[in-house]
């Protein structure tokens, strides 16, 4: 019995100009749907990245208005937070590395001609661009968007008098719902396109990492959104028809909201954080021309990390009033995830040693990542330690701990994505020297930024505060608000080069050969950009794995994946 | 599927009314409570299974579809115990 | 020219069946997580069983016994499909529709029932959870039956594999149901 | 900025040293992680940077002999996190696990804005004609176990003492117990550490830690008939 839902496809109608909405607003080419993912991703970083400006400003010099905005209350405060957050997680992150790296690479990658449902992968844009459109509307409606923080805790979300925010606060829910309901279609899509289309020869231990990354993201996603979904089901059920799942005079349980968010938000920092280090396995070895260290145990290592992700979430809850018998196991599975993490970054580290090092663009962004990862990755440690973390917890200290992760994924590992497959998507090639001044700027701001932030959040600074001088205790420490702050500005400034690079390019810039990085993966085989249906009639066949950088088989320092070796073909 | 063999259907549904019949005598049981209900969700389990694994072909499928199935029914299970300590004991 | 995609279909992986499965996966997920949410909380309070006992288990068990018996006619109306007897097929599908729709309309009457009785959503936490579970699962029956209707309007009925897709959906809708309905009415 | 220790505030609690001691531990340990692996980084990136005539060396790094490399220090990270484990788990049996015995019980109520703070009085019982409640004013003797019930009236809040290394939510319709012995008089901020509505920012009460004649003399003011 054969599958015929894919169906046949004729190469002329796709050869004829199919117009203008055909071919940018409906299509079913994943490589379109993933571009769409991405500028919807970078609409939403301006306007996340602005929030975070007036943010910062309030913070520094909080008796003082924004220019350009106003006066800041304590109401709208809460209210850049919380969309802050959101945004910068489920509009720019989730977008940009699942959704528009997973869309354009994994058929590219695998040597598919498209998602296995290209139909499905349509609505899954369409549904985001809903999602994306139901928030912005959440701006301007009476009575302002949510502000109840990113994790939207009840009874504060659960009751418009807590905060005010009455339909902003049920169209921020119905945002999530649709914003999922888009990851669900593009994750059962991926999985399927990855596990069903492969070429012929491409096994699953010849998948470039980046694959096996996102898939490992995807599940995760799918299996981890199910109970919030459920719980954010309960949460407008209490808004709206009154019943009391999470007010305790009604017989429900504020905590419960907590369990079922963290059980999806832990998995979710990490559908973030895979997609970026795929992105950054498969950069590295392109430009130190060497394999990959420790390829498999690098999956068995993903594959363990994913696993564990599912018994750490109550790390966000040491000093929520659950149970304290629960902290000691979950902090203990906490700190242990910090092994296959620490085998991953030693394998990106160890893929250096011997090398022959290129620092093009990309490169230096796929740096910029591990350097900036680690020091993420450790200061998640403290606040992993459930002893330290009733210190720790609802401080800047955590604020400074998840830019160094989140920000390092989806800045530097994105940026490094974009840059490496940037000819690829767009068939133009970027400009050198600006890439690199937009990394350095970049990697010295965002340091400025956020480094400080360790500090003022160790000596005591709350999260989610409008104003630190209220706190006699946090004045001595105020002039690292206004570094911060100071450091913030320099970072939104630092993107200028990346959006003259890029409008550049795109109108003037050389055109991209098939393969400028002399890289092996199958993307590479085919034009720049790829057609519809990316191969002419013939699909490449591979023969090898992904990474046979200076390979002693051959002279090149080369051996692409779909490359027949006269010795060596069987 | 029919390569397989075809598991008797409509046999299955005997079995399956069978069962929710006996669950439901179960909810009757006079006196201890903890074996009615483990009888109830006892037939409960057993009917999934059987239309999981004949309706809905599991039987036949490779290991990566089982896998697909039985992971995600381990989180709920691990779920329902994390939850134990703050919803059941602590209230 | 025609490029046929299907061709790379690996042997033996049906794209369409992987599909289902995951979407499935995370649907397992969806009503897991709310059910153990039910447990948990059911365990941990008292007086639940006072208004379980306010919900008809004639009823209930009737539905069951629909919900059980269409998913035999979903699993016949495949194997009619797969014996290329295009009436047989026909005939179960619709059966199966019926059934789901006979479902949804006992599911009616029994809620107008509760709530004339006085039991809302608001009407304290069981009934909450009552109203939730039950509504959730509603709408998915509802969903199947709309999706085994454009199977049976769209005339391409030739594909067994749109049935089996059809099917495991349907399928998993009872399994919930199957578990939905000892954990309200009879626990 | 880089040495962490000094930037938290003055410790006044009997277990706040203790708290500090495992912030210290991790703080040491992920250093030294943060040097060797950066260390190592940038070695790498000068010593085998693209030089003409110098190829690559092809290591693939799936031999057990490469690998152990990566997966000695590995283990080392595995062994180092039982140890923080370890050390941690008695810290926080004894800040969240069994409270000791204490003379002194003190309720505090949050609500959107304010903490509402309860005496039981002299009679050392709540709900009688002796108990007193100030708002925003938290007192309590030096050297004391005190022991703390936290409610909450409406959404969460969270008491948090910088200086006594003390932070607990308080859900409304639970009832959390909390405990801490100050070791030294003087007047603290609680901030509330947890988004609870506009007056969040701002929402806070002081802790007035007194010498034990200091507080017989303020619980005299206090409750004068008894
Ligand atoms: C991409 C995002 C991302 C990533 C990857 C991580 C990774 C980790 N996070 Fe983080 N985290 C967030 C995003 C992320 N986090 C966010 C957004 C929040 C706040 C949510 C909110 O409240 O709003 C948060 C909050 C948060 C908390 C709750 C704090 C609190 O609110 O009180 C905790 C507690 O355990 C934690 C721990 C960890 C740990 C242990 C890791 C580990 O995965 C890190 C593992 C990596 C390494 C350890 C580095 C590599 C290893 C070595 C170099 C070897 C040497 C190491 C040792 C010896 C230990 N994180
Ligand atoms: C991906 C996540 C992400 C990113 C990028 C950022 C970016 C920034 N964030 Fe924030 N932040 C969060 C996620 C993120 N943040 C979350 C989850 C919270 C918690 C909210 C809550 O408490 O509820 C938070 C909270 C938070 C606070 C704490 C507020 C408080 O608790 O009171 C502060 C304060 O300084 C802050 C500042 C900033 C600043 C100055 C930036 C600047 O770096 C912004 C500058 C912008 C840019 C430099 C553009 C970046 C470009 C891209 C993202 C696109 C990349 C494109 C491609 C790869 C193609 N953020
Ligand atoms: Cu009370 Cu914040
Ligand atoms: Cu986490």
């Amino acid at each position: 019995m054969r599958e015929s839902g894919a169906a046949v496809l004729d190469v002329h109608a796709h050869h004829a100009e199919r117009g203008f909405w055909r071919t940018y607003v409906f299509s079913t080419d994943h490589k379109m749907i993933g571009k769409q993912y991405l500028s919807l991703g970078l609409f939403w970083a301006v306007v996340g990245g602005l929030l975070a400006h007036v943010m910062r400003w309030q913070l520094a010099w909080p008796e003082t208005a924004v220019p350009g905005w106003g006066e800041v209350g304590p109401e709208t405060y809460n209210v850049l937070v919380t969309m802050h957050g959101t945004i910068m997680v489920f509009f720019v992150a989730m977008p940009i590395l699942l959704g528009a790296f997973g869309n354009f690479l994994i058929p590219l990658m695998i040597g598919a001609r498209d998602m296995a449902f290209p139909r499905l992968n349509m609505l899954s844009v369409w549904v985001f661009a809903l999602a994306s459109l139901v928030l912005l509307v959440s701006f301007f409606i009476p009575g302002g968007a949510a502000s109840a923080g990113w994790t939207g805790y009840p009874p504060l979300s659960a009751k418009a008098e807590y905060t005010g925010v009455n339909w902003g606060m049920d169209l921020w829910i119905l945002a999530h719902a649709l914003e999922f309901a888009a990851f669900l279609m593009g994750g059962v899509n991926y999985l399927t396109t990855a596990i069903a289309l492969r070429v012929p020869g491409m096994t699953f231990f010849r998948l470039p990492l980046v694959i096996w990354q996102l898939l490992t993201a995807t599940t995760l996603f799918l299996l981890s959104v199910g109970p919030l979904i459920a719980g954010a089901v309960m949460l407008l059920l209490d808004r709206i028809i009154g019943t009391h799942f999470y007010a305790a005079e009604g017989g429900g349980d504020p905590l419960l909201w907590q369990h079922l968010f963290w059980f999806f938000g832990h998995p979710e920092v990490y559908v973030i954080l895979l997609p970026a280090v795929g992105l950054v396995l498969d950069v590295l070895p392109v430009f130190a021309r060497k394999p990959i260290f420790g390829y498999r145990w690098i999956i068995y290592s993903t594959i363990a990390a994913g696993g564990l992700s599912f018994i750490v979430w109550a790390h966000h809850m040491f000093v929520s009033g659950m149970d304290p018998r629960l902290a000691m196991p979950f902090s203990i599975t906490t700190i242990l995830i910090s092994v296959p993490f620490a085998f991953i970054m030693f394998a990106m580290i160890a893929t250096l040693w011997k090398g022959s090092i290129r620092f093009d663009t990309p490169m230096l962004w796929a740096l910029g990542f591990v350097a900036m990862f680690i020091v993420g990755g450790l200061t998640g440690i403290f606040n992993g330690s459930a002893p330290a973390d009733i210190y720790i917890s609802d401080t800047y200290f955590v604020v400074a701990h998840f830019h160094y992760t989140l920000f390092s994924s989806v800045v530097f590992g994105g940026f490094a994505g974009f840059y490496f497959w940037f000819p690829k998507m767009f068939g133009r090639l970027l400009s050198e020297p600006l890439g690199k001044i937009h990394f350095w700027l970049t990697l010295v701001f965002f340091n400025v930024t956020f480094f400080p932030l360790h500090n003022i959040g160790l000596a005591g600074m709350m999260r989610r505060i409008a104003n630190p001088l209220e706190y006699e205790f946090l004045v001595p420490h105020q002039w690292i608000n206004v570094v911060a702050t100071v450091g913030g500005m320099l970072l939104l400034a630092s993107q200028i080069p990346f959006v003259v690079n890029v409008v550049w390019s795109l109108l003037a810039g050389k055109t991209a050969p098939k393969n400028p990085w002399g890289a092996n993966t199958l993307e590479w085989t085919a034009p720049s950009p790829p057609p519809h249906l990316n191969w002419g009639e013939t699909l490449p066949v591979v023969y090898r794995g992904a990474y046979e950088y200076s390979s002693p088989e051959v002279a090149e320092d080369w051996l692409p994946q779909d490359r027949t070796l006269a010795a060596r073909s069987r | 599927m029919a390569s397989h063999g075809r598991p008797n259907y409509v046999a299955i549904w005997g079995w399956l009314v069978a069962l929710m019949i006996l669950g439901l005598a179960a909810s009757f049981l006079p006196g201890a409570r903890g074996l009615a209900v483990a009888l109830i969700f006892a037939t409960a389990v057993a009917k999934a299974l059987l239309v999981a694994l004949n309706y809905m072909h599991l039987k036949f499928e490779p290991r990566l579809i089982y896998a697909i199935a039985i992971v995600p029914v381990l989180f709920v299970l691990m779920l329902i115990v994390a939850l134990f300590p703050d919803f059941v004991f602590s209230r | 020219m025609a490029i046929r995609t299907e061709a790379q279909a690996i042997p033996g992986i049906l794209p369409g069946k992987v599909g289902v499965w995951w979407f499935l996966a995370s649907e397992i997920m969806l009503f897991g997580g709310l059910i153990a949410t039910f447990i948990v909380f059911r365990l941990g309070s008292t007086g639940w069983h006072g208004d379980a006992a306010h919900l008809s288990v004639p009823i209930g068990a009737t539905n069951t016994l629909v919900l059980l018996t269409s998913s035999l006619t979903m699993v016949q109306a495949f194997a009619k499909a797969e014996d290329v007897n295009e009436r047989g097929l026909r005939n179960n599908l619709a059966l199966t529709i019926l059934m789901g729709l006979a479902f949804l309309g006992i599911k009616a009457i029994e809620y107008s029932s509760e709530v004339w009785a006085g039991y809302t959503p608001a009407s304290g936490i069981f009934w909450s959870f009552y109203y939730t579970m039950t509504g959730l699962h509603a709408l998915h029956v509802l969903a199947g039956a709309i999706v085994n209707s454009i199977l049976l309007g769209a005339g391409r009925l030739r594909n067994p594999l749109r049935l089996e897709l059809a099917g495991l959906y349907w399928h998993f809708v009872d399994i919930v149901w199957i578990f939905l309905f000892p954990l309200l009415y009879l626990a | 900025m880089l040495n962490w220790m000094r930037w938290l505030p003055e410790n006044v609690s009997t277990y706040g040293g203790e708290i500090d001691g495992i912030i210290a531990l991790i703080y040491y340990v992920t250093l030294a992680w943060f040097f060797l692996t950066l260390g190592a980084f940038v070695l790498f990136l000068i010593f085998y940077r693209r030089r003409p005539g110098r190829r690559a060396t092809y290591v693939q790094g799936d031999r057990l002999r490469e690998l152990a490399w990566i997966l000695v220090p590995v283990l080392i990270v595995l062994i180092l996190d039982f140890w923080i484990d370890l050390r941690g788990a008695p810290v926080w049996a004894k800040v969240k696990g069994q409270m000791p015995p204490a003379e002194l019980t003190i309720q505090v109520t949050a609500k959107q804005f304010n903490w509402e703070i309860l005496y039981p009085g002299p009679d050392g019982k709540f709900g009688t004609e002796d108990d007193r409640q100030f708002d925003n004013e938290l007192h309590v003797p030096v050297g004391k176990p005190v022991r703390l019930v936290l409610k909450s009236k409406d959404v969460i809040h969270s008491l948090f003492s910088p200086n006594l290394r003390l932070k607990q939510d308080m859900v409304p319709g639970r009832t959390i117990p909390a405990w801490f012995e100050a070791t030294k008089p003087g007047k603290y901020e609680l901030p509330c550490a947890e988004l609870c509505g506009f007056g969040h920012s701002g929402m806070k009460a002081w802790l007035y830690v007194h010498s034990p004649e200091e507080y017989q003399k303020w619980v005299k003011e206090q409750w004068p008939t008894s």
